[in-house]
C-alpha cells in the first residue's frame, strides 16, 4: 500500500531566533487513515498542522523537510502550483469556526470558491456535501452568513468546505474543542464517516485524549515540539511506552469510576527553551544521567515509534492503576446547608433562562451542576454570587436571609461567598501583582495591613504555589497558574462556600488533574462547593452529588453515583452516551 | 512667464474688468441703508452720483447738479439739475427724483446713519420747482451746502415704474449677491464721461489675504486696496502694477479725553511723544505715508497748518508722566483692525510706548464687540476717511455721533460752526487750519502718519487715477483695459 | 459557547433595528433642540448686537432703539426663541437680520457649494485612502510602507491651513500661475462648473485625509490579514488578489467606515479654514460672517445643518459598522 | 466566549516585575521614547527657546519682510522683526496650552468614557448623549462665539480646545473599557463589593492606559493644530504676541519674498506635532502587538 501522505524531517523554526517550534517529524499515513495528533498546549501540534499545508503563521517558517501527497512534495511548491495542491491535495479545518470563517461573506461564496469548473456542477457537489455533514443545502440556508448559525453548524460547514474539492488529506485542527459533548458526538462521527467513505486521509489534531482515542487509528504523541511517541490508539491506551503518554493518560479523568487523578509536575518547556537532552526530562519520574542526552527515535514492532531509554522499563515496571482508588465519600452526613437556594428563575430581558431551580450546599461536600452549553449553568452561579440582576427566588446563607445582588449583601455575606471563574485570564487584573491582587481581596475585609504579606504567602501556599510569586504579573504565569491564584484569593477570603465556574475547561488535562486535586482537598476540610461543568468526567472526580440543567429547568439531582451510573431522566443519558471515554485499560 | 496659462476666470476675458473688495453680507442695492462698507461704496459709486462730489484732489465739482445757490440768509438753497440725465431704466433723472431721495433719506424710520450730515435739511422744505430746479429750505443756515452733498453717502437714487431703485451712475445692475459678487453693465445713456469697458464685476472677499493672492494669481484685475505689508510681494510681480495716491483716510489712535489719566494734558502730550512716527511709516505703512502730526484732516484742498511736526522724545514723555504722577502708565489699546495699517500701528505703537515705560496691550476685538463699546473705549484705534468739513461736525463737536473722544473744546466748537457757516473757501480754508491746530494740541486723536492708498491692478488695465479720496480703484472714467 | 450563537430569526432583528433608528432619530431631534438653545443662550451673551453692527459708528441710541424694533430685537428673548423655533418648525428659518434676505435663499447655494466640496473630496478621498493602505498594508515595513507612514507622520502633524498656504503659494501665486488661489464660484453656478476653483481646497482637504484615512486602511488591512479567516482563504488555495479583494476588503471596511464617516462629518463641518483659505463661498466662510455680524438665524440654521449632517453621518456609520446603532 | 485560549504563557522570569509595567513597555518602543524625546525637546525650545532669542520680538529691527543678513539669520517679517527671535518665543502658548489641554481632554474624557461603560444604562445614555451634543457642535463655531463673549483668552482657548477633544476620548476609552469590565476580575470586584470607585480606578483604569497612551499622543496632536488653526484664522492668541500660527497667518503673503517667515513657525508646529504623532504611533503598535500574543 503506498502512503497518501508521506511527512519527513519536517521542521518549522521561529523566525526570530531560529529556535525550533517542530523539531524534525517524519511520519507517513494510508488512505483513510486517521492520525491523531496529541500533546500539551504549546507542543506544536497546530505548528505541524499549518506545516502539513505547506504553511506557516507569520513569525515562523518551515525550515526543512518533506510533505508528499501523492508523490507530490508540497513544500516544493511555489505560487500557483502551491495554492492549486491545497485545493485538490490537502485541507484544512482550524478550531474555531467562529473566527476561522469569513464573517462577512455568505456560506455559498465560501464553499463555491475553491471549486473551479462550471458553477452548476460546483453547486450540485456543494449540496451533497452539505448533505453529507448533514446540513441544509438550501438557498436560503446557502445565503446565510457564518455567525447566523450556531458553532456546531459553523464546525460543519468548515469540514464542508475542507471535503468540498476532494481532497487527499484532511487536516482537523481540534475542530471539537469548543462544542459541547453531543455535538462534539456528531462532528466525530462525520469525520470517521468521511474519511472512510471518500477514503481520505486525516490528520486529526486534539489536545483530549478520550477524542483521539474515539476516532484515531493511530497517535502521535507531541511534548516539545518533538514526536515522542507514535503508536497504534489501543497500544496507546493499553501499555504506552513513553513517560509522557503514561503521565498524560493518568491525567484523564473517567466518567465511570472515580478515581484519583496524577497531574504531571511542572510545566512545559516554551519554544527555545529546551537543552541537549530529552524534553522531557525535567518533569519525568523516570529521568537518569542517560536522559541529559537526547534520545533518538526508536522504531518498534508494529510500526510503533517511541523516544525514551527506559520504555521498556516505562511499561513493564509500572502498569497504569486506574482503578477508583478515591475512597466514596460516606453517604449524607446531614450537616446543615450552609447556602440554600429555592425557586430561582432568572432572565436576561424578556428571555427565561433559569425556572424554578432550587438547590444545597453542605459543607465539605461538593455539588456539581452539568448540563450543556446554554442550559443556563453560569447564569445560576452568577445568581448565586449576586453579579445577576434580573432574577427572583430565595437564597439563604446560614440559615439567614441573603439579600439577591451582591451590592445588597453585606460584607460578610461578600467575604463567605466566593467565585471562580472559567477562564483563568481574564480572572487576574493583569496590571496587579498576583500578591496585590490577594491583598486587595483581603483589604476590602478589613484584615490586618501588617499581617497581609503573611496571609497572602499562605493563601498561596495552600494551592501550592510559591510565595515568591506573589510579585509576579498574571502575564507571567501559566493558565494553571493563574487558575490557581484565582482560588487562592478566594480562599483569602476564608470563605464557607465556593462556587466554581467551569474553572478548569480552559486548561490542560495535566493541570486541569492539578487543580481537580487542589479542589478536593479544600473540600475536604470542610468548604462547600458548587461546581459548574459540562463535563461528566469531572463530576465523576470532584463531585458528591450533581444536579442536571437542561434549558434551565433541574432535570435529574442526586449522589453522584447514582445519577452517573444509572441516569434517569433521558436528557442525563444522552449526556452520559455523548461523554467520550477512553477504552478500559488493561492490567 | 507662466502666467500665459494662468487659469484666468471664464468671465475675466473680453471687455470686462473684476474688482476685488473685501464683502460683507449686509450690503444691498439701495443706496440708504444703515451700513457704510467698502463693498457697498464701490458698488454704489457705479450705480448712482451724488449732487457734487469731490475732485480726485479734495475741492467740490459738480455733478447732478448743475449750479447751487444760496439766497443771503443761506437757508434756503436753490439747486439746478443737470439736463439730460437719464436713470437706468431710461427715464429722465428729474428734481422729484431728489425729492424722493432726500425725504427718504431723512425719515427716522429709515434709519440711515448719515442723514446725520443733513439734519440742517427740514424734509418738508425740499421741493421741486420744475423738472430741473429743486429748492431746499433749511432749519439753520448753511455755507458748506455744496460741501455736504458731496459725501459719497449722499447718492441720488430713482424709482422706476415698479418702484425698484435704480440710479444714473456709469453701470447698470445685472446681478448682485451680498458677500460674494456683482455684476454690473456699462451705462451707454450716462451723462458723464464712460469706462473704456463694457463689464464690470465686482468679486467680494472674506479677507484681504485673498485679494491679494486673487490679483497675484490673476483671477482680479484691480484690488480696491491692498495691505501695506503686501506691496513689496505685489511690486516684485512683473504682471502687476501699483498706483499710490494720497489718501484722506487714517487712523487714529484716540483716547478719552474726558476721562483720567487722558484729562491730563500730559498725559496726552506724552502718549503722543512717544511715537517714533518714521518708523511707523516704514514698518506698518511700509515707507506708504507721510508724517503726521497729530491732527485730521489732510483731506483737504486747503493749506496745512503751519506748525511744527511733532517728534518722538521719550525723555520728554517720561518726565510729563512723571509730572502728572503716571510714572507706569497701563493702558489697553483696542481696535477691530479692519483697516489697513491698524495692527501693525498698534503693534509697533505698543512697541515704542514701552520705551517711555507705558505698557500698552493691543486688543484686538471682533468688529461688533467692538462697535458694542464705541464711544466707552478709553483708548482705541479710530478712522477718519470724510472731508474736513463733516469730520469737524462729526468728530469734534460734543454732539457728533462719532466723537468718541469726547471732545468737547468751545473754542473749537464755536469756529467750526462759523466755518460751517461759511460760503467762501479761502475762508473756510483759514478756520480749518485753526482748528486743525486746536485738535492737535487738546485733541484725543494720536495721528502717526498720513498713509497713501495704494491700489494694485494688473498690467493692461490702463488710466486708473490717484484719488485723495480713495476711489483709485473704483472710478473707472476713461479706464481701459486690455487683456 | 459558539452554540448558544443561534441566530435570532430574522425578522425580531429588522424590528429591533427599525427601533433602534427610530430611538436614534428621536435622539438626534432631541440632540438638535438642545444644540439649538445652547446656540441661542450664547449669542444673548455675546457682545454686542446686530444693530450695533449695522450701525456701525454712526449708530445713535435713537437709531440703534429703532433698528432694534424693527427686527425686533426688543422682545423677551423666549419669545425670540420661541418664534424662531416655530418658524424652524414649519421649514422656515427666518431672514437675515444684516440684510433682511431669506436664510435659505442666502445659504442655498452655499450650501450646495459646501457640499459639493466635501463629496467631491471624499470622492476622491476614499479610493485613494484605500489603494494607498492596501498597498502599504500589503508591503507592511518595505520600503512604500515606511515612506507611507513618514509621511503621513508629518503630513498628519501639519495643520491644514498650512498645507493650503503652501499649495496656494507653490500652484497659485509664487512659483507656478497653475490653478487659481481663490476659488471664485459665481453664485447659482455649480461648483463643478468651476472645476479649476475646485482644485486646491479639494487637494488640500484630499492630502490630509488620505494621510489620515490611508492609516486606518493599512491597520484595518493588516488586522484583517493576520486574522484566521484570511488563514483559511489562503489554505483553501485562493490568490492573493481574492483574497484581498474578497476577504480582507468588506472585513477592514468595518473600523474605516466610522472613520471615514467622521472625516466626512469634518470635511463638512469643519472646512472653515479650508474655505477661509481659499476663500471659497461656502457654510463655513457664512458662518463666521455670521458670528461676526450678529447675525442669528444665519449662525442657527448652519449649524443645525451641520450638527444634523454630523449625526446622520454618525448614525450611517454605526449602522454601516455594527448593525446596530449603539443606544449610547 | 469562544473556544477558551488555551496557550500556556509566556512564561517566568523575564520581565522585572515591578508596578507599571504597562507604562514601561510603551516606553519601550522606540517611536514612544523618539516622540517623548522630541516632545521634551520642543516644550524646552518652546519655553527656553526665549533665552536664546538676539531680539526683543516685538522690536522693528530692519524693513518688514527683509531677506536674511548676517545678525539677523532668519529675515524679518511684515513689521520688519526678527524671524529668528519670533520663532525662538512663538513656542510659549502652544507648548503650554496644548499639553495642557490634551492632558485635560483625556483626563476628563477618560472620567466620562470609564463612567458610562462601567454603569452603563442611563449614565451611560446620559453621558454619552451629552458628548454627542457637544460633538454636533462644529468646534470652530464654538470658537467663534465664546472668543466673542470672552476674547481671546488663553484658559478660554485651552477649555474650547478641550471641550473639543473630550468626546472623542470619552467614546474611545468608553470603547476599550467595556471589555474589560466584561473581565471575570472586574465581576469578581463587584462581587466582593469593592466600591465603584475603587474598581474604577484600580481595575479598570490601570487596564485601558495603553489607549489612554495613544489617545494623550493623537489629542497632543490634534491640540496642537486646533490652536495653530485658531492663531491662524485670527481668534487664538493675538498680535502683537509671538506665535506660531500667528506668524503663519501674519506673514503668508510674503511668503513669495520672505518664505522663512512662514517656514520657519511651520516647521516648528510640525516638529511640535510629530512628537505626539510618534507616541501615539508607537503606543498603537505596543497595544497590536500585547494584545497579539496574550489575549
Ligand atoms: N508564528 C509563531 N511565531 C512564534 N512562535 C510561535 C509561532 N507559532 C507557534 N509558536 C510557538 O510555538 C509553540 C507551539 O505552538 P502551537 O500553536 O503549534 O501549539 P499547540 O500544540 O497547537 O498548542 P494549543 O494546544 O495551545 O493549540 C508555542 O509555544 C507557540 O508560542
Ligand atoms: N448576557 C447575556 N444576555 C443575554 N442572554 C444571555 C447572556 N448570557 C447568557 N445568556 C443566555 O442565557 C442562557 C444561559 O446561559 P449560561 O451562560 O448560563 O449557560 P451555561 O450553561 O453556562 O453555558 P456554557 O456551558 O456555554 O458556559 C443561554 O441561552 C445564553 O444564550
Ligand atoms: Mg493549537
Ligand atoms: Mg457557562
Amino acid at each position: 500500500m503506498t502512503a497518501t501522505l508521506e511527512v519527513a524531517d519536517l521542521t518549522i523554526v521561529r523566525d526570530a531566533d531560529e529556535a525550533r517550534i517542530v523539531d524534525g517529524l517524519s511520519f507517513a499515513l494510508g488512505p483513510g487513515e486517521v492520525l491523531g495528533v496529541v500533546g500539551e498546549s504549546g507542543s506544536g501540534k497546530s505548528t505541524v498542522a499549518l506545516g502539513l499545508l505547506a504553511f506557516a503563521r507569520p513569525g515562523a517558517r518551515i525550515a526543512g523537510g518533506r510533505v508528499v501527497i501523492d508523490g507530490v512534495d508540497l513544500l516544493a511548491l511555489r505560487g500557483g502550483e502551491l495554492r492549486d495542491a491545497r485545493r485538490r491535495l490537502a485541507a484544512y479545518v482550524a478550531q474555531d469556526p467562529a473566527t476561522a470563517l469569513n464573517p462577512a461573506l455568505a456560506l455559498r461564496t465560501q464553499l463555491l470558491e475553491s471549486l473551479d469548473g462550471p458553477p452548476a456542477e460546483n453547486l450540485d457537489r456543494i449540496r451533497r456535501v452539505l448533505r453529507t455533514v448533514g446540513l441544509p443545502a438550501d438557498d436560503a440556508f446557502l445565503r446565510r452568513k457564518p455567525r447566523q448559525l450556531s458553532g456546531g453548524q459553523q464546525q460543519r460547514i468548515a469540514i464542508a468546505m475542507a471535503v468540498v474539492a476532494r481532497p487527499r488529506v484532511i487536516v482537523l485542527d481540534e475542530p471539537t474543542t469548543g462544542l459541547d459533548v453531543s455535538t462534539q458526538a456528531k462532528v466525530l462521527a462525520l469525520v470517521k464517516q468521511l474519511c472512510a467513505d471518500e477514503g481520505i486521509a486525516a490528520i486529526y489534531v486534539s489536545h483530549d485524549l478520550a477524542v483521539v482515542a474515539d476516532v484515531a487509528d493511530r497517535v502521535i504523541v507531541m511534548y516539545g515540539g518533538e514526536l515522542v511517541e507514535l503508536v497504534p490508539t489501543d497500544a496507546l491506551l493499553g501499555a504506552p511506552r513513553h513517560p509522557y503518554s503514561r503521565a498524560l493518560l493518568a491525567a484523564v479523568p473517567s466518567a465511570r469510576e472515580r478515581q484519583v487523578l496524577h497531574p504531571i509536575r511542572g510545566r512545559a518547556p516554551g519554544v527555545g527553551e529546551r537543552d541537549a537532552g530529552c524534553v522531557f526530562r525535567a518533569r519525568c519520574d523516570f529521568a537518569t544521567d542517560a536522559c541529559l542526552e537526547r534520545p533518538p527515535l526508536e522504531a518498534e514492532p508494529g510500526g510503533r515509534l517511541v523516544r525514551c531509554v527506559r520504555a521498556d522499563e516505562v511499561q513493564r515496571l509500572t502498569r497504569i492503576t486506574r482503578v477508583a482508588d478515591r475512597p466514596e465519600r460516606p453517604g449524607l452526613v446531614c450537616r446543615p446547608a450552609v447556602l440554600e437556594a429555592e425557586g430561582i428563575d432568572a432572565h436576561y430581558g424578556e428571555r427565561q433562562v433559569l425556572f424554578n431551580v432550587s438547590l444545597e450546599l453542605e459543607p465539605g461536600r461538593c455539588l456539581a451542576v452539568v448540563g450543556e452549553s446554554g442550559s443556563g449553568k453560569s447564569t445560576l452561579s452568577r445568581c448565586l454570587i449576586g453579579l445577576h440582576e434580573q432574577y427572583e427566588g430565595r437564597l439563604r446563607l446560614d440559615g439567614e436571609e441573603l439579600p439577591l445582588t451582591a451590592r445588597a449583601r453585606p460584607a460578610a455575606a461578600r467575604r463567605e461567598l466566593q467565585y471562580v471563574f472559567q477562564n483563568p485570564f481574564g480572572s487576574l487584573n493583569p496590571r496587579r501583582t498576583v500578591g496585590s491582587s490577594i491583598a486587595a481581596a483581603l483589604r476590602l475585609f478589613g484584615s490586618d495591613g501588617r499581617r497581609t504579606g503573611a496571609v497572602v504567602a499562605e493563601a498561596l501556599e495552600r494551592v501550592e504555589i510559591s510565595a515568591r510569586l506573589a510579585e509576579r504579573y498574571p502575564a507571567e504565569l501559566s493558565g494553571g497558574q493563574r487558575q490557581r491564584v484565582a482560588i487562592a484569593r478566594a480562599l483569602a477570603c476564608e470563605p464557607k462556600v465556593l462556587l466554581c465556574d467551569e474553572v478548569t475547561s480552559a486548561l490542560d488535562v495535566s493541570v486541569q488533574a492539578s487543580v481537580i486535586e487542589l479542589l478536593r482537598g479544600l473540600i475536604d476540610e470542610g468548604l462547600a462547593m458548587l461546581f459548574v461543568t459540562h463535563d461528566l468526567a469531572i463530576v465523576r472526580s470532584i463531585a458528591d452529588s450533581v444536579v442536571v440543567l437542561s434549558e434551565g429547568h433541574v432535570v435529574e439531582r442526586g449522589e453522584t453515583a447514582a445519577v452517573l451510573d444509572r441516569p434517569s431522566h433521558p436528557y442525563t443519558q444522552g449526556l452520559l452516551a455523548d461523554t467520550l471515554e477512553l477504552p478500559a485499560l488493561a492490567g | 512667464a507662466v502666467a500665459g496659462c494662468a487659469a484666468t476666470d471664464a468671465g475675466a476675458s473680453g471687455d470686462e474688468l473684476v474688482l476685488g473688495v473685501v464683502g460683507n453680507n449686509k450690503d444691498e442695492i439701495q443706496p440708504y441703508t444703515a451700513t457704510s462698507s467698502a463693498s457697498a461704496d464701490s458698488l454704489r459709486q457705479q450705480l448712482y452720483d451724488g449732487l457734487t462730489a469731490y475732485d480726485a484732489d479734495g475741492g467740490v465739482e459738480m455733478r447732478l447738479a448743475e449750479s447751487m445757490t444760496p439766497n443771503d440768509a443761506l437757508d434756503v438753497w436753490t439747486v439746478k439739475l443737470r439736463e439730460g440725465v437719464k436713470l437706468h431704466d431710461g427715464s429722465d433723472f428729474t428734481s422729484e427724483d431728489v425729492v424722493e431721495s432726500v425725504r427718504f433719506m431723512l425719515d427716522p424710520e429709515h434709519v440711515y446713519p448719515a442723514a446725520a450730515q443733513i439734519d440742517f435739511v427740514d424734509p418738508d422744505g425740499v421741493v421741486a420747482v420744475d423738472d430741473t430746479t429743486v429748492e431746499f429750505h433749511l432749519l439753520r443756515p448753511a455755507g458748506t451746502f455744496a460741501e455736504t452733498w458731496a459725501s459719497r453717502d449722499l447718492l441720488m437714487r430713482g424709482l422706476d415704474e415698479s418702484g425698484e431703485v435704480t440710479g444714473t451712475g456709469p453701470f447698470d445692475l445685472e446681478s448682485f449677491t451680498p458677500g460674494q459678487e456683482a455684476r454690473l453693465v456699462r451705462f451707454d445713456d450716462y451723462w458723464g464721461e464712460q469706462p473704456g469697458f463694457e463689464r464690470l464685476r465686482i468679486q467680494f472677499f472674506q479677507d484681504q489675504p485673498a485679494i491679494t493672492n486673487a490679483l497675484r494669481g490673476g483671477q482680479i484685475d484691480v484690488a480696491y486696496s491692498v495691505p501695506f505689508t503686501d506691496v513689496p510681494a505685489l511690486e516684485a510681480d512683473p504682471n502687476l502694477k501699483t498706483l499710490v495716491s494720497e489718501s484722506g483716510s487714517y487712523l487714529t489712535m484716540s483716547m478719552r479725553v474726558d476721562q483720567a489719566p487722558f484729562d491730563d494734558p500730559r498725559v496726552q502730550e506724552a502718549l503722543k511723544l512717544v511715537v517714533d512716527r518714521q518708523q511707523i511709516i516704514d514698518n506698518a505703512f511700509g515707507g506708504y505715508a507721510s508724517l503726521g502730526n497729530d491732527f485730521l484732516g489732510n483731506n483737504t484742498d486747503c493749506p496745512a497748518p503751519d506748525v511744527p511736526q511733532r517728534a518722538q522724545d521719550l525723555e520728554r514723555a517720561k518726565q510729563l508722566l512723571a509730572e502728572a504722577g503716571q510714572q507706569d502708565l497701563q493702558l489697553d489699546l483696542v481696535t477691530d483692525g479692519v483697516f489697513p495699517g491698524m495692527m501693525e500701528t498698534a503693534q509697533l505703537y505698543a512697541q515704542q510706548a514701552a520705551g517711555a515705560g507705558i505698557t500698552v496691550t493691543v486688543k484686538k476685538l471682533d468688529t461688533a464687540t467692538f462697535l458694542n463699546g464705541w464711544g466707552d473705549w478709553p483708548f482705541f484705534i479710530g478712522y477718519s476717511g470724510s472731508p474736513y468739513v463733516i469730520t469737524a461736525a462729526t468728530h469734534f463737536l460734543p454732539d457728533g455721533v462719532e466723537n468718541a473722544t469726547h471732545f468737547d473744546d468751545p473754542a473749537y466748537t464755536e469756529l467750526a460752526l462759523q466755518m460751517m457757516g461759511t460760503v467762501d473757501h479761502a475762508e473756510q480754508c483759514g478756520m480749518i487750519t485753526r482748528l486743525q491746530e486746536i485738535e492737535r494740541d487738546g485733541g484725543g486723536n494720536i495721528v502717526p502718519a498720513y498713509p497713501q492708498s495704494v491700489v494694485a491692478y494688473r498690467a493692461g488695465v490702463e488710466g486708473l487715477h490717484a484719488d485723495l479720496y480713495g476711489r483709485t480703484s473704483i472710478d473707472y472714467r476713461g479706464v481701459t483695459i486690455e487683456k | 459557547m459558539a452554540v448558544e450563537l443561534l441566530a435570532a430569526p430574522a425578522p425580531s432583528r429588522s424590528t429591533r433595528r427599525a427601533r433602534a433608528v427610530a430611538l436614534a432619530v428621536a435622539q438626534g431631534v432631541g440632540t438638535l433642540l438642545v444644540v439649538s438653545l445652547l446656540i441661542f443662550l450664547v449669542t444673548q451673551a455675546m457682545p454686542g448686537d446686530v444693530a450695533r453692527v449695522v450701525l456701525g459708528t454712526r449708530a445713535t441710541p435713537e437709531t440703534l432703539a429703532t433698528l432694534r424694533e424693527q427686527l425686533g430685537l426688543d422682545r423677551p428673548i423666549w419669545e425670540q426663541y420661541g418664534t424662531w423655533l416655530w418658524g424652524v418648525l414649519r421649514g422656515d428659518f427666518g431672514t437675515s437680520l444684516v440684510n433682511g434676505m431669506p436664510v435659505s435663499e442666502l445659504l442655498a447655494g452655499r450650501i450646495r457649494n459646501s457640499l459639493t466640496l466635501s463629496v467631491v473630496a471624499m470622492l476622491i478621498m476614499l479610493p485613494i485612502s484605500l489603494l494607498v493602505g492596501i498597498v502599504a498594508a500589503q508591503r507592511r515595513d518595505r520600503a512604500f510602507d515606511q515612506g507611507f507612514l513618514g509621511t503621513s507622520i508629518v503630513v498628519n502633524a501639519t495643520p491644514e491651513f498650512v498645507t493650503g498656504t503652501v499649495l496656494i503659494a507653490l500652484l497659485g501665486t509664487t512659483v507656478f500661475h497653475l490653478l487659481p488661489p481663490v476659488s471664485f464660484i459665481p453664485p447659482g453656478d455649480s461648483p463643478l462648473a468651476h472645476p479649476e476653483a475646485m482644485v486646491l481646497p479639494v487637494l488640500t482637504l484630499v492630502v490630509s485625509g488620505v494621510m489620515y484615512l490611508g492609516r486606518l486602511v493599512r491597520i484595518a488591512f493588516i488586522d484583517a490579514m493576520s486574522s484566521e479567516y484570511v488563514q483559511t482563504a489562503r489554505l483553501k488555495g485562493l490568490g492573493t488578489p481574492r483574497i484581498l479583494a474578497r476577504h480582507a476588503l468588506p472585513n477592514a471596511l468595518g473600523p474605516v467606515i466610522p472613520a471615514a464617516s467622521l472625516v466626512a462629518a469634518y470635511t463638512v463641518g469643519g472646512v472653515v479654514v479650508v474655505e477661509y483659505l481659499f476663500a471659497f463661498p461656502g457654510i463655513g466662510a457664512a458662518l463666521v460672517e455670521a458670528v461676526n455680524n450678529r447675525d442669528l438665524p444665519v449662525i442657527q440654521a448652519i449649524v443645525l445643518l451641520i450638527a444634523a449632517t454630523y449625526y446622520v453621518l454618525n448614525l450611517v456609520a454605526d449602522l454601516l459598522a455594527g448593525g446596530e446603532p449603539q443606544g449610547r | 466566549m469562544s473556544a477558551p485560549p488555551r496557550t500556556e504563557a509566556v512564561a517566568a522570569s523575564r520581565e522585572p516585575s515591578a508596578r507599571g509595567a504597562g507604562l514601561r513597555r510603551l516606553w519601550a518602543a522606540p517611536r514612544v521614547r523618539w516622540g517623548v524625546l522630541l516632545l521634551a525637546a520642543t516644550t524646552a525650545f518652546a519655553f527656553l527657546g526665549g533665552l536664546l532669542a538676539p531680539f526683543d520680538p516685538s522690536q522693528p529691527v530692519g524693513a518688514p519682510y527683509a531677506p536674511p543678513s548676517p545678525g539677523i539669520w532668519l529675515g524679518t517679517d511684515q513689521l520688519g522683526r526678527d524671524v529668528l527671535s519670533r520663532v525662538l518665543h512663538g513656542g510659549a502658548y502652544l507648548a503650554w496650552m496644548a499639553p495642557t489641554s490634551a492632558v485635560l481632554a483625556v483626563a476628563i474624557g477618560a472620567a466620562v468614557g470609564l463612567a458610562a461603560a462601567y454603569w452603563r444604562g442611563w449614565v451611560d445614555t446620559l453621558l454619552m448623549r451629552a458628548m454627542d451634543v457637544v460633538l454636533a457642535f462644529p468646534g470652530i463655531l464654538l470658537t467663534l462665539l465664546f472668543v466673542a463673549v470672552f476674547g481671546p483668552l488663553p484658559w478660554l482657548l485651552v477649555t474650547l480646545v478641550v471641550v473639543a477633544l473630550v468626546p472623542g476620548v470619552a467614546r474611545v476609552i468608553r470603547g476599550a473599557a467595556l471589555p474589560v469590565i466584561g473581565r471575570e476580575y472586574v465581576q469578581w470586584a463587584k462581587a466582593v463589593g469593592m466600591p465603584s470607585a475603587t474598581i474604577l480606578r484600580t481595575e479598570l483604569l490601570p487596564n485601558v492606559s495603553s489607549p489612554l497612551f495613544v489617545e494623550l499622543g493623537v489629542r497632543l496632536m490634534w491640540a496642537v493644530g486646533i490652536l495653530a488653526s485658531m492663531s491662524f484664522i485670527g481668534y487664538g492668541i493675538q498680535p502683537p504676541a509671538a506665535d506660531w500660527g500667528l506668524m503663519v497667518s501674519e506673514n503668508r503673503t510674503g511668503l513669495g519674498i520672505q518664505p522663512l517667515a512662514v517656514l520657519a513657525p511651520v516647521v516648528m508646529i510640525v516638529v511640535y506635532t510629530v512628537s505626539g504623532n510618534l507616541i501615539a504611533e508607537g503606543a498603537a503598535r505596543v497595544i497590536a502587538r500585547t494584545e497579539g500574543r496574550a489575549e
